[in-house]
């Protein structure tokens, strides 16, 4: 029974009583506790309209059972003006009360302060991805709910955020239950949502390996699910809400914010990864949604011809450059024999620069017959670059 | 004609004949009965599909993307295996000596086919995969687009994947929305209004017939058509966009077969809608004279309440779902933002009808639970007229708060008012349980089975409605939306509410419409085990949704398991309990104890009609000469006056006030 | 009964007495009331005037406000016409009051459902403002096909809403902010007509 | 057959119609109760006509609110409003015809009542005529088609077929309802013909016209909404 224990673990969270988490899960978020407090209203005046409704049907009923066939009823009013308007305004002022606390309660998760850290959402069929204010994204995953590409989402304890989100296809939503916080994400538009962490640090940034780790393995961080139905992998878009200290979290900053010294192949692997892209292509040969990349580069595309965005220098029907940038950046234009098309959104403005090169040359460098040219060229791009960085130093 | 002694049903000089009448029938009882099995085959569809669905989230999938095999088919000659689809041929792996390859497990390592290009083949050597898709190029060459690419027609498509495989999502995605659909638009909006309305409210106003007998009978055919329209998408691969049909899902999918459920969700609301004028018509213009509104049984009001909102709402989902389908075929893009639409819009489209469709759910079993109130504890009801008005009151608020179904995609201004306008349908819905319940108060209660769920009605819709505050609040509301809070509010008001009416209902009447009487103790039975099982099953996900469970999960995180398995084990007793009941009723049919003309005590018309009721209802036009529940003035039809002693009239006099 | 009525076959130009001439008994005494002809042919030719009116206020240059007032114009001639049509043509001021309970109802109902939608959409901007010149990227996509039938795919929405101008077109938007010139110019290189023709003209 | 009335009892007695036997059905207590009854029952169902199209003027408000720069600017350049003016005035005139058929049933004068019967079908096909060739072909040809189809190359608008989708489902549903209306009248037509329909029994003509005043109401609103502002 792990997972009762499991269970009576995160209903006993953060110095609270039983009782008081009986409901909910623990609190993340400043204003879990004012969400919580006007449930628990609504909770006691529906108990306390609920026990006498239910003792009085259960009693009427033994009390006035009909002992015997065709007895009659006593009689009794057939209506009470007093009493009927009593139980008519009394709920009437408790629900107003229940509005305005809700509502207030409301107000607060609704305007983002103006120090607000903003973090750019962008979710997808299905995952992910989050840019930081200065254009770097998060990296970091784990295996949640049966996605092993979840992402966990770094942020300084205490600090309010504000997640400015969009959608590349469907509807979306933004969940974090231990946040009292959601919001549909569209396609075509911005939605906005702010949450500000309560003081509990659930990560630290290990030094060593470059990455966030939980501190206690069993709470790490805070779920984030995908909650307005999305299609197939739904269930699976899910994510953790990982909290530093200020100071781990400017390390794990600057860990992320230089790519420049990391070689195209593995920055590839990690912008693929980051985009999600292995929720529907493999590495190995197996067969998803889309094509597999192992020994991609280099093979033949029957029907396929360079459209106009990437003509320059493409050679029609061969997996090479050329083809490999359309397929990201405009993949509605051709797909591969035995794959229909409109499975993959673009990644037009998402992949751009020295990131898409590097896509490239990772799936270069799955391929048998080039992977030692791409390592090669990696290297080489990689040398130059040191080399200009000194120059510049 | 002979239709003044023989009951509705009785069958003609031929089978033929007997078919043909019923086929050509604008008999309301019969096509009321006609609604009734429809309904009920539908139900037990619509269960099927709730039970796997249960089963299936028994556990949570660790892996579901390592995708379990299919069951294998056949082998072909050389003893390999062969799939269903015939595509993927499996040979041994061979070492050099030509000694097969053993995996871990000491099992020979086996791997797909592949011809020299080194594609996967299939037993005769052909290429696996679909047909190659080339683009579409228009006269320049340009690739043309389509916005949808429709795979309808294939059978069970989408069941599986590609490869034959089973994919858990796909089959969980199907399973929910399958029971979404298929038990809002075909069990539980037609299941009391156009079965059991259409049998009884005929006859409760002492009328013969409903104002439009052929419309009546058109609306039955019209319901029939897009029955066999669900099930047609139902074969043909079923639909993955839950019952709400969300753009741009809904627009984009190409699995499954959206465009026909939608078109049947379409053809359905028809059947809604003339059901719902021949209801209005009848009430206004063919109550027996002498009746006046307020001498109308409370079942009466509540199905004149919901025919007003199946006149007013259907239509607007009509044009909703219609522009849908115009949006997967001709791509007007209206709702769909990649073409400039707006999502949100085809939101409000759903809603302004949806909600108020919970109403049609909903209030026709409020209607049944005051009659099983009055009759079955011989007790005139207490505050009648609010009762009656609190229904025309709902339907009339039901216009104004479809908004809450969108706190968190909506204008946070919409919300505020939303928010406040959802607190008023609270009311009229507080007053009428008060009122049940003080009805009570003095009675004679008998505890027989429609009895017992009237009560259990009381107690499950007061979950169901009180668990409704905190989805109309704001800030709870943010936390409680779409997630399993949400499921189980709504099938506490909708099969806490609308199914034990209609089953509480459906024995109430059994013996009027059918002649026969049940047994008692095996439906008590049952009906205690639906209510057990129904709290088992229900109850918990009030937990699951607090704590952050998201409806329409195929798979979860492990700290939900203990809550989820509780909520299927729930499910199967309610199973059992359901078969008990279809068992009672199947040995009622064939051989019960023949019905008296009032078995319960009723005071309302259609007891004073023969069971079964004769072609037209009553042999002479009934007179009315009281109220519909006044126990306290006049002996029930069929009731020895000694052994129903009245009482005395001047304490009646002054109870009431005269 | 038809014969009631012989006598006045020919000569009923004139508004006719309703009370006595104009309506018909059945078997069981039931009034028909007869549509007389006089006020429907005023209400036909009341509607082809109202027509007129309408597209006098809606093409007559010197009667043009804003689009928002010619439509609400618009709109308020045409209420009244279909109240008209409502009031005579379909007999409401003669037949029961239910009848005309259920046309107000459904009015009500779109009112609602119009107004209520409406107020959603026009204040989905107010919280959630994002700063101008964000264009959602790969969710929207616009079409336009140039001269030569070549379709051109753009990206990102302008809502009015979010503008400086909100009286511009959509695409003026986008072109005249100076964060999308260069992603605009760049998708309509060979395209000579990305100009500021507002002139529409027809086909 | 000659369209003058019957003028003399003679005459009748000799052609006995059969809306002059015409007995309501079985489950009403009188005609009167089944005429209120029948005009009732479609005035609800013209309430469920009007709440259909309401989802069309809903779309097309949050077109012009979302869209308005383009909105009016498209529908000045795809939409003549000359045709849709002449359009307008027919289906007046066939309201007008209409009520002047039920009047003539009203006064037993059949013949009548079917040559006004047949101006009004003569209108509607004139509407859908004039629909068809001017307005719908040419558009076809030039791919003024709706949301994804559109095809036409216009330099200023991109949401233009938006306003074509709004304008092709909303026309082209209104559309049906006219055809719908074409065989119903023609319906009416052929049993008035008959003598079905008399002032005892002219229930099917009148709701027949209440169909058709509807169909009439919402053009007057898609009139201005689409060609005009």
């Amino acid at each position: 029974m792990a997972s009762l224990s499991t269970h009576i673990v995160t209903l006993g969270a953060e110095n609270l009583s039983w009782w008081e988490r009986f409901w909910f899960r623990e609190s993340g978020s400043t204003f879990a506790d004012s969400t919580d407090a006007v449930y628990n209203y609504i909770f006691w005046v529906s108990a306390i309209f609920f026990i006498p409704i239910v003792g009085m049907v259960i009693g009427f009923g033994i009390k006035y059972r009909r002992s015997k066939v065709g007895e009659v009823a006593e009689v009794s009013p057939s209506h009470n003006t007093a009493l009927e308007l009593s139980w008519s305004v009394t709920p009437a002022i408790l629900m107003a009360i229940m509005f305005f606390w809700g509502f207030k309660a409301y107000l607060s998760k609704l305007v983002a302060p103006v120090d607000a850290e903003p973090i750019y959402v962008t979710a997808y069929q299905w995952g992910w991805n989050f840019d930081y204010a200065d254009g770097y994204s998060t990296n970091e995953f784990e295996e949640i709910a049966a996605n092993p590409e979840s992402p966990i989402i770094p942020v300084q304890v205490g600090k309010p955020y504000k997640m400015i989100m969009t959608s590349r296809d469907v509807i979306h939503s933004f969940y974090v239950p231990a946040f009292r916080i959601k919001r549909d994400i569209f396609p075509n538009r911005y939605t906005v949502l702010w949450f500000e962490t309560t003081d509990r640090i659930t990560h630290y940034f290990d030094e060593d390996d470059k990455s966030v780790v939980a501190i206690d393995p069993d709470r790490p961080g805070y779920y984030l699910f995908c909650a307005e139905y999305c299609g197939d992998q739904h269930s699976q878009m899910a994510g953790r809400i990982a909290t530093l200290s200020p100071e781990d979290y400017n390390k794990w900053l600057e860990a992320r914010k230089d790519t420049s010294g990391i070689n195209l192949i593995e920055l590839g692997e990690l912008v693929a990864r980051k985009n999600g892209c292995f929720q529907c292509h493999s590495v190995d040969g197996s067969a998803k949604q889309g094509p597999t990349w192992e020994n991609l580069y280099g093979s033949e595309v029957p029907g396929w011809s360079p459209s106009a965005a990437v003509a320059e220098g493409a050679t029609p029907g061969v997996a090479e450059r050329g083809y490999i940038v359309e397929s990201i950046l405009y993949p509605n234009e051709y797909a591969r024999p035995g794959f229909a098309i409109g499975q993959m959104s673009s990644f037009l403005g998402q992949i751009e620069g020295r990131e898409l090169d590097a896509v490239v040359f990772y799936i270069k460098s799955l391929s048998g017959d080039f992977a030692a040219q791409a390592e090669q060229e990696a290297a080489a791009e990689l040398e130059q670059q040191l080399s200009e960085t000194e120059g510049d130093g | 004609m002979g239709h003044h002694d023989r009951p509705y049903y009785a069958s003609k000089e031929t089978l033929w004949k007997t078919i043909w009448s019923w086929i050509y029938t604008v008999d309301h009882k019969k096509i009321g009965v006609m609604y009734l099995c429809a309904v009920l085959l539908m139900f037990f569809l619509g269960g099927v599909f709730a039970m796997a669905l249960r089963a299936e989230l028994w556990e949570p999938i660790t892996n579901v993307t390592k995708q379990v095999q299919a069951e294998v088919q056949a082998t072909d000659d050389a003893g390999r295996l062969v799939y269903e689809n015939g595509a993927e041929v499996l040979v041994p792996v061979l070492n050099d000596d030509e000694t097969p390859v053993l995996d871990a497990d000491g099992e020979p390592k086996v791997e797909p086919k592949k011809n020299d290009a080194g594609q996967k083949v299939n037993a005769e050597g052909e290429p696996l995969g679909d047909p190659v898709m080339t683009p579409e190029v228009d006269a320049d060459g340009n690739p043309v687009y389509e916005e949808v690419i429709e795979r309808e027609g294939e059978l069970f498509k989408g069941w599986t994947s590609e490869s034959g495989t089973v994919n858990s999502n796909n089959v969980y995605n199907r399973l929910f929305s399958l029971h979404g659909t298929i038990m809002v638009f075909l069990f539980i909006i037609p299941a009391i209004p156009a079965a059991l309305g259409n049998i009884f409210l005929p006859i409760m106003l002492g009328a013969k017939d409903v104002a439009f007998p052929k419309l009546n009978l058109g609306s039955w055919y019209i319901y029939i058509i897009g029955g066999l329209f669900a099930v047609y998408s139902l074969i043909a691969g079923g639909v993955e966009t839950g019952w709400t049909f969300y753009t741009p899902y809904s627009t984009s999918t190409n699995w499954g077969s959206v465009t026909s459920m939608v078109l049947a969700a379409f053809i359905l609301g028809f059947s809604s809608i003339f059901t719902g004028m021949n209801f209005i018509v009848t009430v206004h213009k063919l109550r027996v004279p002498g009746m006046g509104w307020f001498d109308m049984p409370l079942f009466i009001w509540a199905l004149y309440a919901t025919s007003i909102i199946q006149v007013l709402a259907t239509p607007v989902v009509g044009i909703t779902l219609l522009m849908l389908v115009f949006e997967r075929t001709l791509g007007i893009g209206i709702f769909d933002p990649a073409l400039g639409g707006d999502p949100v819009l085809y939101q409000h489209f759903f809603w302004f009808y949806s909600h108020p469709a919970v109403y049609i759910m909903i209030l026709p079993g409020f209607g049944i639970v005051s009659e099983l109130i009055a009759v079955h504890s011989h007790k005139r009801l207490f505050g009648y007229r609010a009762i009656a008005f609190s229904s025309i009151g709902i339907a009339a608020v039901s216009f104004l708060i479809w908004g809450h179904h969108m706190f968190t995609s909506e204008s946070p201004s919409a919300n505020v008012v939303f928010s406040a306008l959802t607190f008023l349908v609270g009311l009229p819905t507080a007053i009428k349980v008060f009122n049940w319940t003080s009805s009570l108060y003095k009675a004679s209660i008998s505890w027989t089975t429609p009895m017992l769920y009237a009560a259990f009605f009381i107690f499950c819709f007061t979950i169901g409605g009180l668990t409704g505050p905190p989805l109309a609040t704001l800030a709870t509301d943010i936390h409680l939306h779409d997630t399993y809070f949400v499921v189980a509010h709504f099938h506490y008001v909708m099969m806490g509410g609308t199914v034990l009416a209609f089953l509480g209902g459906l024995h109430h009447w059994w013996p009027k419409f059918t002649g026969k009487m049940y047994n008692e103790n095996w439906a008590r039975l049952a009906s205690i085990l639906v209510f057990i099982g129904f709290n088992i099953t229900f109850f918990t996900q009030f937990f699951l949704g607090t704590q952050g469970m998201p409806r329409r999960y195929a798979t979860y995180v492990p700290e939900f398991e203990l809550l989820h398995k509780i909520s299927t084990f729930g499910s199967w007793v309610l199973a059992i309990a359901f078969l008990m009941h279809a068992v009672v009723f199947a040995f009622s049919l064939a051989g019960g104890r023949r019905a008296p003309r009032n078995p319960w005590g009723g005071l309302t018309l259609e007891w004073y009609a023969d069971s079964p009721p004769v072609e037209h209802n009553f042999s002479h036009e009934p007179l009315l000469t009281h109220g519909p529940y006044d126990y306290d003035l006049v002996v029930p039809p069929g009731w020895d006056p000694a052994d129903y002693p009245l009482p005395d009239p001047e304490a009646v006099a002054r109870a009431h006030g005269h | 009964m038809a014969h009631d009525h012989d006598h006045q076959t020919e000569n009923e130009g004139l508004m006719p007495n309703l009370e006595h001439d104009e309506h018909a008994h059945d078997d069981h005494g039931h009034h028909v009331h007869v549509t007389p002809f006089m006020p429907m042919l005023l209400v036909f030719v009341g509607l082809l005037c109202l027509t007129a009116l309408t597209l006098w206020t809606a093409k007559a240059e010197y009667f043009y406000v804003s689009n928002s007032v010619n439509l609400t114009v618009a709109l308020i001639i045409a209420s009244f016409k279909g109240l008209l049509v409502a009031a005579f043509f379909m007999h409401l001021i003669y037949d029961k009051a239910i009848n005309t309970v259920v046309v107000v109802a459904s009015m009500f109902a779109v009112v609602l459902f119009i107004t209520i939608t409406m107020i959603d959409i026009g204040t989905q901007d107010m919280v959630d403002k994002t700063e101008k010149g964000e264009i959602a990227v790969g969710g929207s996509v616009q079409i336009q096909v140039d001269e030569s039938g070549n379709r051109q795919v753009t990206r990102g929405v302008y809502s009015p809403f979010w503008s400086d101008n909100p009286g511009l077109s959509i695409v003026e938007q986008a072109k005249n902010d100076p964060e999308n010139v260069k992603k605009y110019n760049k998708s309509h290189a060979h395209d000579d007509h990305s100009g500021d023709d507002h002139s529409g003209g027809d086909h | 057959m000659t369209t003058a009335p019957i003028s003399s009892g003679a005459e009748l007695a000799a052609k006995r119609e059969p809306h002059e036997d015409y007995v309501h059905q079985h489950h009403w207590r009188n005609a009167a109760d089944e005429a209120e009854a029948a005009k009732f029952g479609m005035w609800l169902f013209l309430a469920t006509e009007v709440l259909l199209f309401s989802g069309f003027f809903c779309a097309y408000a949050w077109g012009r609110m979302t869209h308005y720069g383009t909105w009016r600017e498209a529908s000045h350049a795809y939409l003549d409003w000359k045709i849709g003016a002449v359009n307008t005035v027919v289906l007046l005139l066939s309201s007008f015809t209409i009520v002047m058929a039920i009047r003539e049933l009203q006064l037993a004068r059949k013949w009548r009542a079917f040559v006004y019967l047949g101006i009004t079908n003569l209108c509607a096909i004139f509407f859908l005529v004039a629909k068809i060739a001017l307005e719908y072909l040419p558009k076809l040809q030039d791919k003024k088609l709706p949301g994804a189809n559109f095809w036409y190359y216009n330099p200023h608008g991109t949401h233009d077929h938006l306003f074509m989708s709004v304008y092709w489902i909303s026309t082209a549903t209104h559309g049906v309802h006219v055809l719908i209306g074409v065989l119903v009248i023609s319906w009416a037509m052929y049993w008035t013909a008959r003598g079905r329909y008399g002032p005892k029994n002219f229930m099917f003509v009148e709701n027949t016209g209440l169909y058709w005043h509807i169909v009439d109401v919402i053009w007057i609103f898609l009139f201005p909404m689409l060609y005009l502002v």
